[in-house]
């Protein structure tokens, strides 16, 4: 029943937005509203499953045996708190966005943002790898009106690029690997501790793994990462929920569920069937923050750390082990929240002062400093340093690399957090220390409308707050591998 | 037209034994060859000649074009019609045996009947598709 | 003296076909044409075929001839020379080529011509010439098959010739005006 | 005799009756009404005629009391009753569609005609699929060919009448190979009945003439259902016809032609000799592959919109086919889903090119320049059906793709599966194309355009409303082409 | 094997003629650019094919299958009689539905032969949409 409303909710919500497309605030108080008691019901699915509960929900059986099942289950639910949540908080930023913006067809935008995160719940709470793959492609369908958003030509072939890559990667790999997996199992259903166990023969396995993490077309790993730069066209809330929450998140959660529920940690373990992939996550991770420094543009530049943040949370999974699952779900969390602060304040910029290269920052900070403080602590949470919530999850995946026996990745995960810390840190340090050059700005710059700071202001506390209580996630956690 | 009297005579004496001739052939299909098809494409001869001798015109008024486009209509229903008749009967489809009081004679019926049809049909449709080739070229 | 007959009809037959291929004028291709349903009628009679011999002379000999007849007084009676003689024929002469050889193959494992223990003369075709006189009373076999025991085909025929009719109409029923120009002429009911 | 025994001839029947009544009656309104009336009952007779198929098996018809193979019969069985509902759902559909949809495009005068000719077409293709008779299959299916030319002809387009003609000469060498295939088994077996032949023919297959009987036979049939390379014919047809033609013979026409395949191949000859001794399993799949590939990419650059659908019909085409090659009941019931999902799909699609015809006259890509606005209706179910067509979940092109990769897994072709999907992926740059110059282009000027009459949004949406239903509560078709398959490769319960 | 081949000739000439007309015919159809020529091909073609199955119903000594009174009567089997029946005039409405084509291309394109016709329609142009004052309708 709750399960049912968590996708009705947002979908309820689509359909009010239209009926009161000529009133803006009743139509954004929909929003507001519709995301507050989304949050809700989640919360309420939170304590259930805590609770040792699964519900379970069949949409409908379009194949005898393959049902289209919502089912709430530890990881899934983790998901979905980040989602809900943050869809609140990017609710809110956009109000102050969108209009501070003077953006055109403003009710599209929320309707299909309100689409979105109906997929998203429904990818969080898919009972089965069907489900996932038909939430998941309905997740890209309906974030295309929104990456091209703008309309303009550069929109239209980003929306190409999107659209191009995450459905031919899903149909060609993914698929396959989907129609492959139920050949070999007679089964999609997700179970604790794989399906796949003795029915797949080990020379296959690899392939099969690679398979589903290239085909997550959303886990951006590369070569396949091109549309995530690409959707930098669509606004800037589009860009904070695409790259922080709704899109990305649903591509890496969509492979750490596989590996954990279709495959199983000790089937992937005994087989060594993911160590090619570690290599593959680690490249990324590495390639990623590399170009991340040569980008100016500060969009961009958060596109390709997004890039290879991601990888951490594949690469997680694929060391198959239980720290290494437990850091990779944690990392899901706390990567939502740092990098929407970041996106958040590089809106905000641009809303404001109507920047958007990193070389034009100088100086800025000191006309807007809860912006670039907010950057900051984005900042920390993304490098993983203390006091941010985001060190919990480099210090799990730390200790999964080393269960995994592979010390070389932990000097990789060092490494790149050294570059994300040096293409981030340029931001703040700009902004507060910078020298303005060239005449004076005009003196109108101050923060951005009051929605939008509100907004930054409570991400980056949820990433000092996730420090210290980082428990409600690490307990979820620990339920999936079951320690 | 006066030098081709010789013709139009001709035709008019010839017309009617053609006809008649295509009776001969639809009627004793059962025992020689022939049938409804032949006598039909038969009686199109005749009606061609008629055609070539009078002119279109002349012929068309005796022979409207929607008369001969009804009757490629009317044998194709005469022939699925009997078949319905059949089955209202009790019969399968084109079970003739039921359309008289003992099967033999419902065969003749059935056969003679449907045979009708065809030349009804064939006639109808030959003359029809004549129709619109010769004026075709008339109407231009 | 059958097969003398046949071998005859058969060369005549091959000779007109060769003919019919080479001759450009349509009003002599089409007479020949008639004369070939001429000569496969006189085929048919040998072969004992006489009800389809009566057919194809007043269809093959008659009737398509006229039709040809009228068609060609409106678009015109002179076939173009090919252009492209030397490319032209080689892919249909291969086509046809391969297609005669397939068939000649088929017909090493026919059983002989003629023979009365053929399997084709058995199974469905004695049950015929054995029971069409009680069943149906009527001496012409091939009329008691043609409309009884395989009446429906014969139903199917008379619609193929009304589908012809209904498809001549609907082609030819507008009354004739050139259409002319780009993509999409106007029609004719436009000026009705 | 109840009615219910009667079924099967009242299925072909009724539409060949109610044809010469379109062409005897004046007014366009009653034609259509007799259509309509048709095309609905050949629907409701086939959907009884189904269910009582699956019921009690396979029903034996014996037209004119002779008992087969003496006369001729009509023969039931799941595949072909399938069939039947396939066409005649379509039918239904297009005949709805066709009263507004004809007279914008073929004009009053004829339209009692054009009736009659569809009808005659709908009970041509009913009586192929219906008939136990191998040469009844050919009378039948010169009723729908001639009909079918006359129709295409009645384009706006004076193309119309070439591709017209081309078909006329493709279709016929097709049936007269066909026939001589027929006369070649008939010599070899001395009888015509399907059942009978069946029986007959593995005592007989080491003859020559056995194979050379089934080499004309299929590339008869091949013409007939547009498998490339002998697709030439296809594209311009399906292009220049009016655009209620198309979405019929799209949907029926060569879906038709593959059950001849199905049924020549795997019930007369058996699948035994199809796939054992002439080995077509091996050519098929070649054949298959490289019209789903070849297609797909031209496809992607034609202009025409209806062309496009056109090219993409004969890729379609060949994932029929390529069920066929795997030998497999589940590639046979890929086959026989996507026989119905496709005929849904594409018309569906061509029915949306029609309401974009009857508005602005022309399906060129260019002319469609911010359609998604004037027409949202329309774009919408276009937009629905392509999606179907690439094979998206939840709709009816998903579940056929499923059954077609598990097919191929089943043989262990992994290449193939590969390629199956790489060509959805080519069909949604395709379907791409067209909503992206519908939804991003501006139109053109400022003349307003309307959505389309709701006469002819209805059965699009009908259509439409099948492919998404159908693609989420498959269970109840997935169950039928199952037993279909079965009952073709003789593994029937 | 000389001998077996001989009786091979024998027994199959009737058929082999056959052949060479159909293929004949089949010839004029695809090798012909001139419509009517086209269809002139296709009823040769159509009629050599009636043709095949009348010799394979024919039996030697046999007599037209009419029925006499004479239990000794050998008949020639009907049924290859009754399909081509059939046959013609099937082929006879295509022959009709074929001519009605040609006649409508003349007028349309001025010409029946094919490689005009492809010269034409290369040079229309599809872009040029027609709009809407072509349609009949509302």
């Amino acid at each position: 029943m709750r399960l049912g409303l968590s996708l009705l909710v947002p979908a309820l919500a689509a359909v009010l937005i239209v009926v009161f497309r000529a009133r803006p605030n009743l139509r954004e108080g929909v929003s507001l509203a519709a995301a507050a008691v989304l949050f809700g019901v989640v919360l309420q699915l939170h304590g259930a499953v805590s609770d040792g509960a699964r519900p379970e929900l069949v949409l409908a059986e379009p194949f005898p045996g393959i049902p289209l099942v919502l089912e709430a289950e530890p990881l899934g639910v983790l998901f979905a708190l980040v989602a809900s949540f943050l869809w609140i908080v990017t609710t809110l930023y956009s109000i102050g966005y969108m209009r501070g913006h003077h953006e055109k067809n403003q009710t599209r935008f929320y309707v299909f943002f309100a689409y979105a995160i109906a997929s998203v719940m429904g990818v969080a709470f898919a009972g089965n790898l069907f489900t996932l793959f038909v939430f998941y492609e309905i997740l890209s369908l309906t974030t295309f009106p929104l990456v091209t958003h703008a309309g303009t030509e550069a929109a239209k072939r980003a929306g190409r690029v999107y659209l191009g890559i995450l459905f031919s990667t899903s149909i060609v790999f993914q698929l396959l690997a989907i129609v492959w997996t139920y050949f070999a199992a007679g089964t999609l259903d997700f179970q604790a501790g794989g399906i796949l166990d003795g029915r797949v023969a080990a020379g296959a396995v690899p392939v099969l793994l690679g398979l589903f993490v290239f085909g997550i077309g959303k886990a951006a790993v590369m070569p396949f990462h091109r549309w995530l730069p690409a959707a930098m066209v669509a606004p800037t809330p589009v860009s904070a929920l695409l790259h922080a929450v709704a899109v990305v998140k649903a591509g890496v959660f969509a492979v750490l569920k596989v590996t954990v529920y279709v495959f199983g940690i000790d089937f992937l373990a005994g087989t060594g069937a993911s160590v090619w992939l570690m290599w593959v996550a680690a490249t990324t991770i590495l390639l990623g923050s590399l170009v991340a420094f040569t980008k100016d543009n500060l969009k961009a530049r958060l596109a390709y750390s997004t890039v290879s943040q991601l990888s951490y949370v594949v690469l997680g999974a694929m060391l198959a082990t239980s720290w290494g699952v437990v850091g990779s779900g944690m990392h899901i969390a706390m990567h939502a929240f740092g990098k929407i602060t970041l996106f958040f304040c590089a809106g905000a910029i641009m809303v404001a002062a109507h920047k958007t290269e990193v070389s034009q920052l100088n100086g800025l900070g000191r006309s807007m400093p809860v912006t670039f403080l907010a950057f900051l602590v984005g900042t920390a949470s993304i490098v993983g340093l203390p006091p941010t919530g985001g060190s919990w999850s480099k210090w799990f995946l730390g200790m999964g690399a080393l269960d995994a026996g592979q010390a070389g990745l932990v000097v990789v995960l060092m490494l790149s957090s050294l570059l994300s810390l040096a293409y981030l840190m340029e931001i703040p340090m700009k902004g507060f220390f910078g020298k303005r050059s060239g005449p004076p700005e005009s003196p109108g710059i101050r923060e951005a409308p009051l929605p939008s700071v509100a907004a930054l202001v409570v991400t980056a506390a949820a990433c000092l707050l996730l420090f210290v209580y980082p428990d409600p996630f690490y307990r979820l956690m620990t339920m999936v591998t079951g320690q | 037209m006066r030098e081709e009297l010789v013709l139009r005579v001709g035709a008019k004496v010839l017309a009617p034994f053609i006809v008649a001739f295509a009776l001969y052939v639809h009627f004793h299909g059962d025992y020689s060859p022939g049938g409804g098809f032949q006598a039909g494409v038969i009686l199109v001869a005749a009606f061609v000649l008629l055609v070539l001798v009078y002119g279109l015109e002349a012929v068309q008024q005796v022979l409207p074009p929607r008369f001969v486009q009804a009757c490629a209509a009317v044998g194709v229903l005469l022939y699925a019609g009997t078949g319905i008749v059949t089955m209202l009967l009790g019969a399968n489809y084109l079970g003739y045996n039921v359309l008289a009081h003992d099967p033999e004679h419902g065969q003749h019926y059935g056969i003679l009947l449907v045979e009708a049809g065809v030349l009804i049909t064939v006639f109808g449709v030959m003359a029809t598709i004549f129709y619109h080739l010769a004026g075709r070229g008339r109407s231009e | 003296m059958e097969t003398a007959t046949d071998i005859v009809l058969l060369a005549l037959l091959a000779a007109t076909a060769v003919g019919l291929v080479r001759i450009r004028n349509l009003f002599a291709v089409v007479m020949l044409a008639g004369i070939y349903s001429l000569l496969s009628a006189g085929l048919f009679t040998v072969l004992d075929a006489v009800d389809v011999a009566f057919t194809e002379a007043a269809v093959g000999a008659g009737i398509s001839t006229v039709l040809f007849l009228g068609a060609l007084a409106l678009v015109g009676h002179r076939e173009k020379k090919p252009t492209r003689t030397g490319r032209m024929q080689v892919l249909p002469l291969a086509v046809v080529l391969i297609t005669g050889a397939a068939l000649v193959y088929g017909t090493m494992d026919l059983p002989p011509f003629g023979d009365a223990a053929n399997p084709v003369h058995h199974r469905v075709a004695d049950h015929y010439l054995e029971e069409t006189y009680h069943e149906i009373g009527v001496p012409n076999v091939v009329t008691a098959v043609l409309a009884s025991y395989r009446g429906y085909d014969t139903m199917g025929e008379t619609t193929v010739v009304f589908a012809a009719a209904v498809g001549v109409m609907l082609l030819l029923g507008g009354g004739a005006r050139r259409r002319r120009g780009g993509a999409a002429p106007a029609s004719e009911s436009e000026s009705e | 005799m109840r009615i219910v025994d009667h079924l099967p001839i009242l299925q072909v029947v009724v539409p060949l009756v109610l044809a010469p009544l379109c062409a005897l009656v004046r007014s366009r309104r009653l034609a259509w009404g007799l259509a309509a009336a048709g095309s609905v009952s050949s629907l409701v007779v086939s959907l009884r005629l189904l269910s009582a198929v699956m019921a009690s098996g396979p029903i034996s018809y014996a037209i004119g009391d002779w008992a087969p193979p003496f006369g001729i019969e009509y023969r039931i069985d799941v595949v072909n009753a399938w069939v039947l509902v396939v066409v005649s759902t379509i039918a239904a559909a297009v005949a709805f569609y066709a009263r507004v949809s004809v007279q914008a495009e073929v004009g009053d005068r004829r339209i009692p005609l054009f009736y009659a000719a569809y009808l005659l077409c709908l009970s041509g293709l009913l009586g192929i699929a219906a008939t136990g008779d191998v040469f009844n299959v050919f009378v039948f299916l010169e009723i729908s060919s001639l009909s079918a030319y006359a129709l295409i002809s009645l384009g706006r387009d004076r193309r119309a009448l070439t591709s017209a003609f081309r078909y006329l000469i493709m279709g016929s060498v097709g049936a007269t190979f066909i026939v001589i295939g027929i006369g070649l088994l008939y010599a070899t077996t001395g009888t015509l009945n399907m059942e009978d032949l069946s029986e007959i023919l593995p005592q007989v297959w080491d003859a020559r003439t056995v194979k050379v009987a089934y080499g004309f036979l299929a590339v008869g049939l091949c013409l007939k259902l547009a498998l490339f390379p002998l697709h030439l014919w296809l594209p311009n047809a399906y292009a220049f016809a009016p655009s209620a033609v198309t979405a019929f013979m799209a949907a029926t026409a060569t879906k038709v032609a593959v059950y001849m395949l199905l049924r020549f191949f795997l019930t007369i000859f058996g699948a035994a000799f199809s796939f054992g001794v002439m080995g077509l399993d091996r050519l098929l799949l070649l054949l298959a592959l490289t019209a789903i590939f070849s297609m797909s990419l031209v496809a992607i650059f034609q202009a025409n919109v209806k062309r496009l659908l056109a090219y993409s019909s004969v890729a379609q085409i060949g994932y029929m086919i390529l069920g066929l090659s795997f030998a497999s009941v589940t590639g046979l019931t890929a086959t026989l889903l996507h026989l119905f999902n496709h005929a849904l799909m594409k018309g569906a699609l061509f029915m949306a090119l029609g309401c974009v015809v009857y508005r602005i006259g022309s399906v060129h890509i260019d002319a469609m320049a911010g359609l998604g606005r004037r027409m949202p209706l329309t774009m919408a179910a276009f937009v629905a059906g392509g999606l179907s067509l690439v094979g998206v979940p939840l709709t009816v092109g998903f579940v056929s793709k499923w059954y077609l990769i598990l097919g191929a897994l089943e043989r262990g072709w992994w290449p193939v599966a590969v390629l199956v999907l790489i060509t959805s992926v080519m069909a949604l740059v395709y379907v791409w194309r067209v909503v992206e110059v519908a939804y991003f282009k501006p139109p053109p000027d400022d003349e307003p355009i309307a959505e389309a009459p709701a006469s002819l949004l209805v059965p699009t949406w009908a259509l439409v409303a099948l492919n998404v239903y159908l693609g989420i509560d498959a269970g109840r078709t997935i169950g039928v082409a199952e037993q279909a398959a079965r009952t073709l490769m003789g593994t029937a319960p | 094997m000389m001998s077996e081949l001989l009786s091979q000739v024998v027994g199959s000439y009737n058929y082999w003629i056959v052949v060479f007309l159909m293929m004949t015919g089949f010839y004029i159809l695809i090798s012909r650019g001139n419509l009517i020529k086209k269809l002139v091909g296709l009823n040769v073609f159509q009629t050599s094919v009636f043709m095949l199955y009348i010799s394979l119903g024919k039996i030697t000594g046999g007599t037209a299958p009419i029925l006499v009174d004479d239990p000794e009567a050998l008949y020639s089997n009907p049924l290859p009689h009754v399909l081509i029946l059939t046959a013609i005039v099937v082929g006879i409405a295509t022959t009709s539905v074929g001519l009605a084509l040609a006649v409508r291309i003349k007028e349309a394109y001025g010409t029946v032969e094919e490689d005009e016709i492809n010269e034409i329609e290369a040079g229309i142009d599809d872009r040029r949409a027609p709009g809407r004052a072509a349609l009949r309708g509302p």
